[in-house]
């Protein structure tokens, strides 16, 4: 294909790129498509007959034209959506054993070291339960210990209280509440 | 002399079906620069042998031994002379040739190639690499994805957002009991509720002086940590009790230039 | 919308969903998206329907419906890739005569050892061309072969053959035998 001669060429090349693209183009990015040099003004009339040409009630119902904040994309109808969302389930996840007691560790011993974790539990720190927990804004670093290697002292988060309904770190519950004297903890 | 140098990678020419594209250096003079970059261009003894091969018009099932080892070995010389690094692949591909031209000269030499030709090894060789590098041209020639090929990729609204996991309390107290249990050196340890409630504190100060070194101030006055009129005797007692333990494992230095001075505090020793 | 009804909204389904998923689907996937059990048969049926939407001469003109090796995808028709190829010059991967001609061996004579390829090009094999091969998922490593050093044993992914566009490695570009008729050579 030469360089497009017509509206209907440029559009079709348009509607390609933005079908294709998997992220929203700019204008500046459609207006490379083209050799040809093209005013703005001309691209945006472009795009809202190519907007127009995948109207619900036309037979390009399936997509919409939409523009976003980094530029115009083309994405699946709402009422889709619910269909599509079944090829990629989202596993209802746990926090692996290794994460939980990062994280029982920070809350009870804070400010701790990924070594005073490691001491306490005996096994290396995975640093993917330290990412999750911060990325959930449950942990962040507060400091660092004044040792060789200056490490980064953890310690949880307000977020934290509030998703387990705690206003203070004073209502976990303590030790001795749970150290009933049936259970016998073998420590 | 000057000699008509290659317009682009020779063997990119000669492979084709014995057709003979590129041309060679025919004399001895060439800028030796531009010599390696020549001779950089064949993939290995192979391909120098097949492009000599093309280029002499030499039949590959009927090789002149004599006069294939002859130029072979003449490129090696010069790889050589130009200190280009040389693969131990041309060298031994050297020997090859050399011992299959010995074997040659034993009598009853053969025209056609059969099954004890001593060359049959290398023109299987040969054959089996031409193939190759043909085939790798046509792979290369096919559509690709992201080359020719752009697959439809619009967007969708996942509907359900990712769920992070749920946390209960009593999840947090299990894997608690699971370290207690393990962690023998907790023997004798019992947290408490204010215990708990100075180590929350520890970390709120240490917060608090992280934040003032981001806006440049390394000292915060003692005082500003709470609030003297709101907070209520027992959190100020929390404070003072996390300031000690913070100051006791390290973490804090407290320093004060005279008595009834302002106290301020500071991470670790230096930071 | 709830479950589709009818055969023109399976279809308006199927086609949003292979417009957004950026890799190809299998009819396994497909069926995911309905709840209600559908026959393969009849979801080959409506891909076959679909495809027809689809064609050139349709208002649907810029994708086509393609079947690779792992499933079904939209692409761009091949007359649009020299403006779309515009946006991201630098994504066009171009792999060196090296990196080709281990493929081919990889894809013509799989699996392989290095030692093999070795053989077959005369030269060591660059780390980097295996490298690149398998980072671009083209490759990957599908046992060890029984002899000393167990060496590993490489053949291409199905991925290999999405990317080229190939259902089947019996799709590949035939290679040349001209020369082993008249050898006779009894290797």
């Amino acid at each position: 294909m030469n360089e497009p001669k017509n509206i209907v060429e440029i559009k079709l090349i348009l509607e390609a790129a933005l079908l294709t693209a998997g992220e929203p183009l700019s204008l500046d990015d459609l207006l490379h498509l083209f050799a040809e040099r093209m005013e703005r003004a001309t691209l945006r009339m472009l795009l809202d007959e190519l907007k127009a040409d995948w109207a619900p009630d036309s037979q390009k119902a399936t997509m919409e034209l939409v523009q976003v904040a980094t530029g115009y994309r083309f994405q699946a109808r709402e009422k889709y959506a619910p269909f599509l969302t079944r090829l990629n389930p989202e596993k209802q996840q746990k926090y692996s054993r290794a994460t939980m007691e990062t994280l029982a560790i920070i809350a009870y011993r804070q400010p701790v070291t990924r070594g005073d974790i490691e001491e306490i539990r005996g096994v290396a720190v995975n640093p993917n339960s330290i990412r999750q927990l911060q990325e959930r804004d449950w942990i962040d670093i507060v400091g660092q210990r004044d040792v060789p290697g200056r490490p980064s002292l953890y310690a949880t988060t307000k977020h934290f209280l509030d998703d387990l309904n705690l206003r203070s770190l004073g209502e976990l519950p303590a030790m001795d509440d749970f150290v009933h004297p049936e259970m016998q903890l073998d420590f | 002399m000057q000699t008509e140098l290659p317009q682009s990678k020779p063997s990119m020419e000669a492979r084709i079906h014995g057709e003979l594209l590129a041309h060679l250096p025919q004399d001895l003079y060439i800028p030796p620069d531009a010599l390696a970059v020549y001779l950089e261009a064949f993939e290995g003894p192979l391909d120098l042998l097949l492009y000599l091969i093309r280029k002499h018009n030499l039949d590959i099932l009927n090789i002149q031994m004599a006069e294939l080892t002859r130029q072979y070995m003449l490129y090696v010389e010069r790889m050589q002379a130009i200190k280009l690094e040389l693969a131990g692949d041309y060298l031994l591909m050297s020997a090859m040739l050399i011992e299959i031209k010995s074997r040659m000269l034993l009598p009853n030499p053969a025209d056609v190639i059969f099954e004890d030709d001593p060359r049959a090894e290398l023109v299987r060789l040969l054959v089996e690499y031409e193939a190759i590098k043909l085939v790798a041209q046509r792979l290369d020639e096919l559509p690709q994805v992201g080359r020719n090929i752009l697959v439809a990729d619009a967007h969708y609204h996942q509907i359900s957002i990712v769920a992070p996991p749920e946390v209960s309390l009593d999840d947090l107290m299990d894997a608690w009991k699971n370290v207690l249990k393990r962690a023998r050196h907790f023997q004798h340890h019992q947290v408490g509720r204010m215990e708990l409630s100075v180590r929350e504190h520890m970390s709120i100060i240490l917060r608090k002086l992280r934040d003032a070194l981001t806006n440049g101030e390394s000292l915060v006055e003692f005082s500003q940590l709470f609030d003297v009129l709101n907070d209520g005797i027992p959190k100020l007692v929390v404070y003072f009790l996390a300031i000690l333990e913070l100051t006791r494992e390290g973490l804090l230095r407290i320093t004060q230039q005279a008595a009834f001075s302002p106290i301020y505090l500071q991470v670790g020793h230096s930071a």
